[in-house]
């Protein structure tokens, strides 16, 4: 019996045209768009001005706060302005607009592609400060500043290491064509990332569609003892935190805890890797791999793409954009985010740009609710979404913190179930937004 | 004008001149409606006695003599009219009773001939369903007809379905059981009563009664 | 307040049964056909308009601590007075309303009138708004009485138009919770 | 490149495709074993009830959506004519057409449409009507035909009672359960394929069966509620039995006679009626089999599961209200 998360779940199709499609350098933009705020947390300060000439590696953007990530220029060239534009979040963001010249990387980069194994030249402090200064964030989407996170809270133990592999939303392979190209480098990355939180153990967690990865990973991970490689059933949302903890160690994050209550740190495969590039390498995450697919594009494939390349670049790459394009959503199709149109950047937390056609991009049509209760058996979170919706309809903002609204993680994994078509999840952010403003006004 | 203040005084005062005066209205409606109501009563009972003997309605009602007995198996009393029409036992009305109704007891009134055999039968009062249970009642239906001129003895007075010769109202089989119920206790004492009394006896009560005028 | 509308008001504006929800118990219960919801009507008439017309003329005479026992001594006597004249003259119809004749003691439309309306107003209005609440009433139970029994037995005050037997839930109680709600749903449509 | 309007839309922007007249479209599918069993013992019949039910069940949304709620046609759900058979399968294949259309009526307009069509009636509407006809039409709704296989002329068939009926008479009268039984004409292999009298879509247990196995694999129900339904009568009447073979019938005569697997596999799990989390619909289960059978033994009618299944109805939001699914990280953190 493989190992999953026990309530809820869904099984959308996995469509992932672009599996085993080597990662392809994509050609360099002209101009790239790199926004200050690429994570969660305070957006970061520019230290360059209009003008400047800058080269890759360099830092351009500098850190706010405890929860905040340094930002450094992807390419070479000159900052051509400093301006708002809107990102894939949708909303204006301030970016650092460089106009690309060559490419002149800062000298103390090591560009080599030897694979660099000692961990023991660095003390955990060292480790943290070197992915603090690289920037380095949770490439798997959620965008958390990575040295925030391997910085165990006092009275806190972290047991556990997991290293997110999961790769649960449909179509992405990024994550996959990584594992496969770089298992030496992410098996490092996980081993410095271990020492940085002091955990004992590190656990790999896959899910069972991707064979080769777990065959690869496993043989590599088999001169380490503390390194486990835990095959997974495949069920959505397995790569949510709270549910990967589940699934892997069978401990339950508490509700409005954090993983490392439970003894847990849950770091991403690709984060793992770039942080094995920051620390090893002395390399600033400045370029990340994206999955770049959908039922009509001409060749799906995995870039490794440039912080701040426009996404139309990258659709070109592609094979063009396809005539019956309906929606272009950066990340996967759980929770990816639909973008208004080609310019906007690549950011940090760009794991995929996924084309979907006008016939699918449309939202099903929307019956009354039949309370078939699916909604309540697929939620991860024991959440009942029906109700949830129903409170939020008439406005029940405050009476919805007892039905724990909170803990949605936002998987979407009701909506996409539900045969009456109701946007369940889109009710939920309502109650969510208003209860926050509620808790906010309240202290 | 200016309401009254609520002092012990003038509560109790009012109090007693509101019911003071109810009570004059009420007792003066009363005497009013004491005769009619009476007379009610009696042509119900009257109709009730005509309808299942017959030859009463020849007859003097205030003649009919009343007896009431304990039924047959003792859980009630049983009213019995004795018919008697120039100085002829015409037959007796028994008011008999179930407690086994749909809902509750049900109250009949069955005639007999002096040899036991029903003349009719209907029913009083019941509290069975419309338009199942109340089907043996003769204004809603004409299901008791199957009663006329049978007599209990060679007539089983259950149902078919439970091995009688009684043919019960469809979907209704508990109030038909019902009925079937108070005819039969209706039955026994009636016989209980003749033989106690003997056959001769009634005879003999209607003799100097009527001996005595001549 | 205009008479006329004073008098109207009962039937459909503020119709006891169908607006007010008041006086259920009879409403359900008897109304099993439409000469006894007719008859119940006009008996809790009666004692609307004796009640409202004595209660708003020694409204006066009464302390307000005893007011409400003084009511329902009055009230109580009209209903023991239609008990009476009911067992007496029209008996087969006091038979099949049996029990819900004396419960209109405890009718809330006829304390009710007495207290929010008879002892407030001049005697006038209060007999023309008992004759019109009780009316409406008589209204509303003639209704749902016609509607049970047509429904019920195929029949109309008594006179049968098919032959067999009728709906039967509608003559059971559970069929004077459905007539009675769906009245009120057409009259809420109605009064909009 | 930007010529085409794209759509921008919260996630998720995928979806399971399932819909709600695939589920109704499913049920119906899933009830078409039971169908044909109730052609093959009742003739042509049970094909005129069927499509007088659901004629009329979708005449009446129809006409009802159209004149009074004005909204947005809904017949074409598939959830008309799931209500339409479910109404035919819980009538006796003879009864009179316009029967069956007031029948219909009530499911469809009272049971349904006053509290605003699909999704928010809080009783099964199939069973309102059954109800509704069964109290109305005492005669008429309990005349069961009985079964002639391979029967197809239109003539009246005899009548006779089911064998829940026989058995409660019979208990009635003093008689032992095994008498009764050794004397029923219907062995307990004929119950199980369908060869007794009954509702027309009640008789086979098996094709009932396999409609439900049909419905899990489709995942349009789960196993809690029938399985629970079922559990509860099987071990509430085989508590009676060893209490008193002779008073009380068996668990097996108890699953396989009467409506037990049509309600417990079609009815009560219709969906907008029953509980929410699967901890809810054990409970509601666990209330239909028992108020089932305390019909079925103390009650007033043979059967009991429809009035069963609708009492339970009006206890689902009760459930829903305090039985919660189990929070994902239970204890909330300070």
């Amino acid at each position: 019996m493989l190992k999953t998360f026990p309530k809820g779940g869904v099984h959308p199709h996995e469509n992932k045209f672009s599996a085993g499609k080597p990662i392809e350098k994509i050609e360099l933009p002209k101009q790239v768009s790199i926004p200050v705020s690429q994570h969660l947390g305070a957006p970061a300060q520019p230290v360059v001005n209009k003008g400047d000439e800058v080269k890759v590696g360099q830092l351009i953007a500098k850190s706010t706060g405890f929860i905040s990530a340094n930002i450094h220029s992807s390419v070479s060239g000159k900052v051509s302005k400093i301006e708002k534009i809107i990102d894939s979040t949708g909303y204006k963001q301030t970016a650092i607009i460089i106009d690309v010249e060559g490419d002149e990387w800062l000298p103390e980069i090591d560009r080599s592609t030897a694979l660099v194994e000692d961990i023991d030249k660095f003390t955990a402090e060292e480790i943290r400060a070197k992915v603090a200064e690289a920037g380095i964030v949770g490439l798997g989407g959620a965008t958390f500043p990575t040295n925030v996170k391997i910085s165990i809270p006092q009275g806190k133990v972290c047991e556990n290491l997991i290293i997110n592999a999961v790769e649960c939303e449909p179509y992405l392979t990024s994550d996959h064509q990584l594992m496969l190209e770089k298992s030496d480098e992410i098996i490092v990355g996980a081993r410095l990332l271990q020492k940085a939180a002091g955990a004992k153990k590190i656990y790999i967690g896959i899910e069972n569609n991707k064979p080769d990865a777990i065959e690869l990973l496993k043989k590599k991970a088999a001169k380490y003892q503390d390194i486990e490689v835990v095959a997974l059933k495949v069920k959505y949302p397995q790569g949510g935190e709270k549910q990967l903890i589940k699934a892997v160690v069978n401990r339950e994050v508490p509700s409005g805890g954090l993983p490392i209550d439970v003894g847990c740190v849950v770091q991403n495969v690709g984060t793992a890797y770039a942080v094995y590039e920051a620390v090893q390498k002395n390399k600033p995450l400045i370029e990340r791999v994206v999955t770049v697919t959908g039922k009509s594009v001409p060749k799906p494939s995995n870039l490794l793409v440039r912080i701040g390349t426009p996404v139309s670049n990258l659709i070109e790459k592609a094979g063009g954009l396809p005539e019956d394009t309906g929606k272009i959503v950066n990340g996967g199709p759980m929770m990816g985010k639909a973008v208004k149109d080609f310019s906007i950047p690549v950011t940090k937390g760009t794991s995929g740009i996924l084309l979907i056609t006008s016939d699918e991009a449309k939202r099903p049509k929307t019956y009354n609710c039949i309370r078939c209760a699916r909604c309540v058996f697929v939620c991860p979170m024991g959440l009942e979404p029906y109700l949830i919706k129903n409170m939020a309809t008439v406005g029940m903002f405050k009476e919805l913190q007892d039905e724990r609204v909170l803990d949605c993680m936002e998987c979407g994994s009701c909506s996409f179930g539900c045969p009456a078509g109701v946007p369940l999840l889109d009710y939920i952010r309502l109650g969510k937004a208003n209860l926050n403003k509620i808790l906010r006004s309240k202290k | 004008m200016a309401k009254k203040e609520s002092t012990f005084l003038n509560m109790t005062l009012t109090l007693f001149v509101i019911t003071a005066i109810s009570a004059l209205a009420l007792a003066s409606v009363y005497n009013l409606t004491k005769g009619p109501i009476e007379n009610v009563k009696k042509q119900n009972l009257q109709n009730a006695i005509g309808v299942v003997v017959p030859d009463a309605r020849k007859g003097n009602f205030d003649d009919f003599e009343q007896i009431v007995v304990k039924s047959s198996d003792g859980i009630g009393d049983i009213t019995m009219y004795k018919v008697v029409v120039d100085n002829e036992f015409k037959g007796m009305a028994v008011k008999t009773f179930s407690m086994k109704g749909f809902g509750g007891i049900i109250s009949v009134m069955v005639g007999f001939t002096p040899d036991g055999t029903i003349i009719d039968s209907d029913v009083l009062e019941h509290k069975e369903t419309p338009g199942l249970g109340d089907k043996t009642s003769k204004n809603v239906s004409s299901w008791n007809e199957q009663f006329k001129g049978k007599n209990p003895d060679q007539f089983k007075l259950t149902v078919k379905k439970d091995g009688g010769d009684v043919d019960a109202i469809t979907a209704a089989t508990i109030s038909s059981r019902a009925y079937c119920d108070a005819l039969k206790r209706a039955y026994d004492t009636y016989i209980n009563y003749l033989s106690a009394n003997g056959q001769n006896s009634i005879e003999n009560n209607v003799e100097p009664k009527d001996g005595g005028n001549k | 307040m205009n008479n006329w509308k004073n008098f109207t008001k009962g039937f459909i504006k503020e119709n006891p049964v169908f607006v007010l929800v008041l006086g259920m118990c009879p409403t359900l219960g008897v109304t099993t056909s439409a000469i006894n919801g007719l008859g119940m009507g006009l008996a809790t008439t009666f004692v609307l308009f004796g009640s409202n017309v004595v209660i708003s003329l020694v409204k006066n005479f009464i302390p307000d601590k005893v007011r409400i026992p003084s009511f329902i001594v009055i009230i109580a006597s009209f209903v023991t007075i239609i008990d009476l004249s009911m067992s007496a003259y029209v008996p087969d119809l006091y038979k099949s309303l049996g029990l819900f004749i004396p419960l209109i003691v405890v009718n809330c439309i006829v304390l009710g009138r007495a207290e929010a309306f008879a002892s407030k107003n001049t005697i006038i209005s209060s007999a023309i708004d008992g004759l019109g609440m009780g009316l409406g009433f008589s209204f509303a139970l003639t209704l749902l009485g016609a509607l049970r029994e047509l429904l019920g037995a195929y029949s109309l005050f008594g006179h049968k138009f098919i032959n067999t037997d009728g709906i039967l839930v509608f003559v059971l109680a559970p069929g004077a919770f459905l007539g009675l709600a769906y009245l009120i749903a057409i009259m809420k449509r109605i009064n909009k | 490149m930007g010529q085409n309007r794209l759509i921008v839309s919260l996630s998720p922007h995928d979806h399971a495709k399932d819909s709600v007249s695939k589920i109704m479209y499913g049920v119906v599918i899933a009830m078409i074993p039971a169908l044909l069993v109730s052609v093959y013992f009742f003739g042509l019949d049970a094909i005129r009830v069927n499509l007088i039910a659901i004629a009329a069940c979708i005449f009446f949304e129809w006409i009802i959506q159209k004149l009074l709620l004005k909204g947005e046609l809904t017949i074409t759900d598939g959830s008309a004519i799931v209500t339409g058979m479910l109404l035919a399968f819980n009538v006796p294949s003879n009864l009179p057409w316009w029967i069956i259309v007031i029948g219909a009526l009530v499911s469809i307009g009272i049971g349904k449409m006053s509290f605003g069509g699909l999704g928010n009636n809080p009783f099964n509407p199939a069973l309102v009507g059954r109800v509704f006809l069964l109290i109305s039409f005492p005669v008429q709704m309990t005349s069961w035909p009985k079964v002639q296989v391979l029967n197809f002329a239109m003539t009246d068939a005899q009548t006779g009672a089911t064998p829940l009926a026989i058995v409660k008479e019979g208990l009635k009268n003093g008689e032992s359960f095994s008498s009764i039984i050794n004397n029923l004409p219907t062995s307990y292999s004929d119950m199980f394929f369908g060869q007794m009298g009954g509702s027309l879509g009640e008789i086979s247990a098996i094709a009932l069966i396999i409609g439900g196995l049909y419905m899990l694999y489709r995942k349009i129900i789960t196993w809690h509620i029938p399985v629970s339904i079922i559990a509860t009568v099987a071990i509430f009447t085989g508590i009676l039995y060893g209490i008193n073979p002779d008073k009380y019938a068996d668990p097996l005569f108890h699953l396989l006679t009467g409506g037990l697997m049509l309600g417990a596999i079609f009815m009560a799990t219709d969906m907008v009626t029953s509980p929410m989390t699967a901890k809810g619909m054990i409970i509601y289960g666990v209330g239909i089999g028992i108020i089932t059978v305390l019909i079925r033994v103390w009650g007033a009618y043979p059967e009991g599961v429809s009035f069963a299944i609708l009492i339970m109805n009006a206890f689902t939001p009760l459930i829903n209200y305090y039985v919660k699914p189990k929070r994902f990280g239970e204890i909330v953190k300070k």
